[in-house]
């Protein structure tokens, strides 16, 4: 690595200032998991560390008006160990459960995360099948970016210089509303996935019928990607195996994935089929539970 | 990796030749590319920046006609450049082929045999690939254009 | 390269091992570096240097972190403890104790970071089922042992903390 | 016999300074005044070097000394045959070959100095495929192999062979016309690391007397020494090897690797300098197994007889030869074609071929896993074919006391039966499965203990303690404490009476070091005879003190104790105290030299139990059943530390190790692509050992340590045919493999 310099802001716009002054060269550090392992690699060379760790508040997990609101300096395992989080949207505990390992869960943060826009990632899959939107804080103040937007390509997002990641909402399942998050790992239990697939669904009235679905998928192209065709078609359908493998087909055909170690494109194309099909299912048993209760 | 783009370009060989060899105008259509200057027979020296996520490549080299046959409606680039400060570059080779697609319109075969080197190399060949494919596509998108317009 | 030759050199101050040290690093310099180089405490080690072998393993604040990941600066102010500081008046801590006793180790490159992940691990939940034993070592990889003897070893080492009546540390649980 | 220490589960005699991270490995030796050495390697498979322009790396602040081949001497090096330089001179062979290297006060700044290195190539032919390259006329990686110092002999075929190892037994080509059935099927096994965690570091301090000391992750010590003395051109007493703890080894760790380019970084700066292979290196440019290509026949009976075997196996070595430690150049597992069974015609080519791909050493029983994977699948096959059980075929053809393998050795305490059948039953292999998606597969193998040259020097302090002088590296395997258990058993005194002192190069003139199966058996047959000795000693001395027949004396717990009883009975330490005050030490320097792998083979029957998702092919290895026949148990601990750990090693091999190349880039530059197993993968394990006391160590003693990670490849890829009819040839065993051969069957 070579020198940089080291800024400590305490509030946002201290360090919305200290990313002006750097511009292009400077990076915001948070858990720095990703950042210094790539500056490690002499792949990136920061200008200037913005560290916004110490910046106040910005780590808190709260429930308000439906939304489930986590900042951007919350870690990984703030976020699988929060209680609240636990209780109100447990598919996102797990899911940041499967983020590699402790070690790196007790540091990473999951404005971090987004902002790296690694397609391989666990935690966006689920985020984009619950809705939820980032909050983007830049120069001009606060906007909000539907999950959908904010990805753009391989390790690229929305975001514009100068702006950063303040949050994440994400809004709590509805009623007669189950969800899942499936990881495929094949080699090892500690590995990024070789496909991941979110699925949240909502049931009719009488919980038979799917009234709505959100699925994305993980690790099939340069981004997380929704599953747009394969939840048109379980809209209005009981869940029959013939639909899980329609639906499975449905989405395989529009992915493009990047073969690599865990799996040729050939090869992920057909599991995203499947692990659609499970979360699917997984997330439909889970909404028929919560149709249950609300009757 | 070798990589392989075909597209149909609605101009006459003899037009589409002439604008391939004429290297800086070409280069141009190559999204990136920000200095081409003849740097001797056949030789062109220039600057060439990719992003590749967070990660920004600037390469300088270059780029050489080795082989042009008008009869055979063939030609062969080289490129050769290089990163000093991520240290790595990367070598292409391409082969580009023209053959008549009906009314004055020509088949565009680019052929590329790429070799990414050093710390680019190792950021992960398949993201490489995939890169390279898309600049491809655009560049013959490009080439398109400039002809038609 | 200009910016090398622009050294800026911070000053941080750590707690390690319950003693406070102030160091001069360059901004560049990982945690693991610093203890390791500027500290001169190489029991912690770099294995893969990419955050998954766990060899660089120690605690900040309490919580267990990769050093080979973690910029110096980032932990200044900070509470570090690693594998040196487990043993406490010239007693191995039970952890380390048990790893001896029932072949926890072998080559030992390893075993500081497997013993202050347990060591975390026991303090957040003093007795651990295998599942949890499991799911928190796992980022802790070992080539020699193929990981039998290191669960024994720490289940060892629970068993007999509890015996000792121990009292665990504050924590979050084992698994969510 | 029943022992006072020996067989005890004694903890490791080094247990407190590594659990405490006070053992000082060759990274964490910090002279004072060390700098860091960091390399620039190669970008291309091969090209002439055409010119180096070090300058900008001169010009970065903090870089003291900056050394191309034009400032080393003119030679090439090697564990055995000498064909790689220390830094590429005219010509590099494969991606992450060295070719300039950089001292700076700094590592960080080493590292971006030896970034700025400017290399003009001149691009060559590259040779990826060993096939492709020993082929009539392909591009010659080395101009003349054969002129290489200690280049086997044999005629190569082609000049792209590093070596060729024929073995032949009776006549196979005869035989075959007399089989019912030919089979014949090919396998693939790629590179895979060793994985040890700790990787490779050297550390070099020139002393104000010229005395060059040496900290190496390098279980040679004295090889070391003198491949250094070649190296360097110096007097091999110039050079002292320091010995360290190392991180694993597991065959990788006994190369000069970097402490050449230290020393000469050393003789540059005045300063001692340390270089510290990344794990990215290590995986670039280590020396990891080699990749094979295997074709097997087989001629068998109606009624299920091997009558005759051949088999041709191409080892891709990459770009150089020099990693292999042993005079044919060779693995020495190709003579495992013929596996543990008797078969009176088999021969054998093994050809180890140069690619431009990184080179290839020992890893943990080389050649055994590669051929054992193919041998092994192909039994199932063709007991397939013959419609027998697959543990039916191999009963009917295992090895007989007194029988022959291929490479001329003949076998004695055969109990490869015994150990099939203790395997079979502890895994219910007659038992139905539990469920459809369940299958199981067995797989075998044998192994020899090591030859070679160890020392052990034992004293007796005038305390009464022991001490036990050794300079064989202690790679993990807990060899240091068995020596201690061996010593104090044989003294009768309590382990923890023996303090083992490690030394260093100028402790004896010379050792074999560590490896090979050696250490348990050479080492610790060293130990045990200086032990005898200074037991004999003991005796005598105390004889003269009672005035008694030393015959009639016998220790125990720490005094010497007439037989028949009787009021004297004097300490050890009152005998070391008389033996001193006539100015006798009482202490015994043993070398054993032993020249031949000794015939007490261990035979090892594994059996894995598998779960397929025949919709996704993952394969989850449920349970693993490993059977050995073993000698004498020194310790506990140790001895089950080895077979779990192979196990493991052998899972990793089976289902997800490899390290992958293109274009003869390494591609799987990380721990993160590059996958080993961790605590959440493993297997329910049931080790079944029968306890027979012939081995040829020391207390009957034999080797475990490269046993039980050879089979279970193989054992894994028949379970997975036996569960879904999917017959994986090429190693790992990968959900997509699975996937798309179920696909394939329809």
């Amino acid at each position: 690595m070579i020198p940089f310099e080291y800024r400590t802001p305490r509030t946002l716009d201290q360090a919305l200032a200290h990313l002006r002054e750097f511009g292009e060269d400077a990076r915001p550090l948070a858990g720095g998991t990703a950042l210094v392992l790539m500056m490690r690699q002499r792949l990136i060379r920061p200008a200037c560390l913005v560290n916004i760790r110490g910046v106040a508040g910005l780590d808190r997990i709260e429930h308000a008006n439906g939304t489930v609101e986590i900042g951007a300096c919350a870690t990984h395992r703030d976020v699988e160990t929060s209680a609240l989080v636990r209780a109100r949207l447990p598919v996102l505990a797990d899911t940041y459960h499967h983020v590699g390992t402790i070690r790196i869960r007790n540091v990473a943060t999951v404005g971090g995360g987004l902002a790296h826009a690694d397609p391989n990632q666990d935690a966006p899959v689920t985020l984009l099948a619950l809705g939820a939107r980032v909050r983007v804080r830049g120069p001009q103040g606060e906007r909000q970016v539907a999950l959908d937007d904010f990805f753009t390509d391989y390790y690229q997002t929305s975001l514009a210089a100068g702006e950063l990641v303040a949050g994440v909402s994400v809004p709590v399942l509805g009623p007669r509303t189950g969800a899942a998050f499936l990881k495929f790992l094949p080699r090892t239990a500690d590995d990024y996935g070789t496909v991941t697939a979110a699925a949240s669904v909502t049931l009719d009235a009488a919980g038979e019928r799917c009234e709505a679905a959100r699925i994305a998928l993980g690790c099939v192209g340069t981004t997380p990607v929704r599953a747009a065709a394969a939840e048109d078609l379980l809209r209005g359908q009981r869940l029959t195996d013939d639909l899980l493998r329609a639906a499975g087909d449905a989405a395989n055909g529009g992915l493009d994935p990047i073969g690599d170690h865990r799996g040729s494109a050939a090869y992920k194309r057909e599991m995203a089929a499947v692990f659609l099909g499970r979360a699917v299912r997984a997330a439909w048993a889970r909404a028929r539970a919560s149709a249950a209760d609300t009757r | 990796m070798t990589l392989t783009q075909t597209c149909t370009i609605p101009a006459p060989r003899e037009r589409l030749w002439d604008f391939l060899m004429d290297v800086p105008r070409v280069s141009k259509c190559l999204p990136g590319v920000e200095r081409v200057e003849p740097a001797g027979e056949n030789t062109y020296q220039g600057l060439f920046r990719v992003r590749l996520g967070p990660i920004s490549i600037g390469l300088t080299g270059n780029v050489t006609i080795e082989e042009q046959s008008r009869e055979g409606w063939r030609a062969t680039l080289r490129a050769d450049a290089t990163d000093r400060k991520l240290g790595g570059g990367m070598r292409a080779r391409a082969r580009m082929t023209l053959d008549p697609a009906g009314e004055g319109a020509t088949t565009l075969t680019v052929e590329t045999d790429l070799t990414v080197l050093g710390k680019i190399g190792e950021f992960g060949q398949p993201i490489i690939r995939k890169k390279a494919d898309a600049l491809l596509q655009e560049f013959a998108q490009n080439i398109r254009n400039a002809l038609t317009a | 390269m200009s910016r090398v030759e622009a050294q800026p050199v911070l000053s941080i101050r750590l707690r390690v091992n319950g003693k406070d040290q102030a160091v001069r690093i360059p901004s560049y310099r990982t945690l693991l570096d610093c203890l390791r180089s500027d500290l001169g405490l190489t029991g912690s080690k770099e294995g893969c240097g990419v955050g998954v072998c766990g060899a660089c393993t120690v605690l900040v604040d309490g919580k267990m972190i990769s050093s080979c990941l973690y910029l110096a600066v980032m932990a200044d102010g900070a509470e570090i403890t690693t594998v040196e500081g487990l043993a406490a008046d010239g007693r191995l801590h039970p952890v380390q104790q048990a790893f001896v006793d029932h072949g926890g180790f072998q080559c030992g490159i390893c075993t500081p970071g497997q013993v202050v992940a347990a060591k975390a691990l026991l303090d957040a939940n003093p007795s651990p089922s295998e599942a949890d034993i499991k799911d928190w070592m796992m980022g802790n990889l070992c080539r020699c042992t193929g990981y039998y003897q290191i669960i024994e070893s720490i289940k060892h080492a629970a068993a007999t903390s509890a015996a000792a009546g121990k009292p665990a540390a504050g924590g979050a649980a084992g698994r969510p | 016999m029943d022992f006072k220490v020996i067989g005890k589960p004694l903890g490791r005699v080094e247990g407190p300074e590594k659990v405490s991270g006070a053992a000082r490995y060759a990274a964490d030796q910090l002279p004072p005044g060390v700098i860091w050495g960091k390399a620039h390697r190669s970008p291309l498979p091969h090209a002439r070097i055409v010119r180096i322009d070090t300058s900008k790396a001169r010009a970065v602040p903090g870089v003291l000394a900056v050394l191309t081949a034009a400032d080393l001497p003119d030679v090439l090096v090697g564990r055995v045959m000498f064909d790689m330089p220390v830094l590429a001179r005219d010509r590099v062979r494969f991606i992450g070959e060295k070719v300039a290297v950089v001292a700076a006060e700094d590592p960080d700044v080493a590292e971006e100095a030896a970034a700025l290195i400017e290399v003009e190539y001149e691009d060559l032919p590259a040779l990826f495929d060993p096939i492709e390259a020993i082929r009539e006329g392909a591009f010659r990686i080395h101009e003349d192999p054969a002129s290489y110092a200690n280049a086997p002999k044999e005629h190569r075929p082609s000049p792209n062979l590093q070596s060729v190892l024929r073995h032949k037994m009776g006549d196979p080509a005869k035989s075959f016309a007399q089989a019912d059935h030919l089979f014949e099927h090919t396998f693939r096994t790629p590179r895979g690391h060793q994985g040890y965690l700790e990787p490779t570091a050297s550390t070099v301090a020139v002393d104000a007397d010229g005395m060059v000391h040496v900290w190496a992750s390098n279980k040679m010590p004295f090889r070391l020494r003198d491949l250094l003395a070649h190296t360097l051109k110096l007097p091999a007493d110039r050079i002292q090897v320091h010995l360290t703890p190392i991180g694993g080894d597991f065959g990788g760790k006994g190369s000069l690797m970097d402490t050449p380019l230290c020393y000469h970084l050393a003789r540059a700066t005045g300063r001692p300098v340390k270089m510290a292979m990344s794990y990215t290196e290590e995986l670039m440019a280590g020396n990891p197994r080699h990749a094979s290509v295997i074709t097997i026949r087989s001629g068998v009976t109606r009624d299920g007889r091997l009558l005759a075997r051949t088999a041709r196996a191409i080892f891709d070595g990459g770009a150089y030869a020099a990693f292999k430690p042993v005079p044919h150049v060779n693995l020495i597992g190709a003579n495992m074609v013929q596996g543990p069974y008797r078969i009176p015609n088999v021969a054998v080519e093994s050809l180890c071929a140069y690619t431009n791909q990184v080179p290839c050493g020992h890893m943990r029983s080389p050649g055994d896993p590669q051929m054992i994977w193919a041998e092994e699948a192909h039994m199932d096959m063709v007991a397939g074919a013959l419609g027998l059980d697959p543990a039916e075929f191999r009963r009917r053809n295992l090895l007989q006391e007194g029988d022959h393998l291929v490479d001329g050795h003949h076998v004695e305490s055969v109990q490869a039966l015994e150990t099939l059948e203790a395997a079979l039953t502890a895994a219910d292999w007659a038992k139905p499965k539990p469920r459809p998606t369940v299958g199981r597969g067995l797989a075998m193998s044998l192994r020899h203990d090591g030859m070679g040259m160890c020392n052990a020097r034992v004293t007796l302090e005038a305390d009464g303690t022991v001490t036990l002088l050794t300079v064989t590296p202690d790679t993990g395997t807990g060899s240091h404490t068995i020596f201690a258990q061996i010593v104090a058993e044989t003294l009768g005194v309590p382990a923890s009476a023996v303090n083992v002192r490690v030394g260093d190069t100028r402790s004896f003139v010379t050792d074999s070091g560590t490896g090979g199966s050696r250490v348990t058996h050479v080492a610790g047959l060293a130990a045990q005879e200086a032990a005898t000795q200074v037991r004999r000693q003991i005796l005598d001395e105390a004889a003269a003190m009672l005035e008694a027949n030393p015959d009639d004396l016998e220790l125990r717990e720490g005094r010497v104790v007439p037989r028949g009883g009787g009021p004297r009975r004097p300490s050890l330490a009152d005998v070391a105290s008389a033996a001193q005050r006539q100015g006798k030490a009482i202490d015994a320097a043993v070398r054993k030299e032993i020249g031949h792998y000794p015939p007490q083979f261990s035979f090892c029957a594994q059996v894995a139990e598998v779960e397929v998702d025949r919709e996704t092919g993952q394969v989850r290895v449920l349970r693993v059943v490993t059977a050995h026949d073993v000698g004498t148990i020194l310790n506990p601990i140790g001895f089950h530390g080895q077979i779990n750990g192979g196990v493991i090693q052998g899972l990793g091999f089976g289902t997800m190790e490899e390290l992958r190349l293109e274009e003869g880039r390494v591609t799987t530059l990380s721990l993160g692509d590059f996958k080993m197993p961790n605590i959440l993968d493993i297997p329910a394990l049931t080790t079944v050992l029968m306890e027979k006391p012939v081995g040829p160590g020391p207390f009957k003693a034999k080797s475990i340590g490269e046993s039980s990670n050879v089979p279970l490849g193989a054992a894994i890829a028949n379970a997975v045919a036996d569960a879904c009819g999917a017959r994986i040839t090429e190693a790992p065993i990968t959900a997509e493999k699975v996937f798309f051969a179920l696909q394939q069957k329809g």
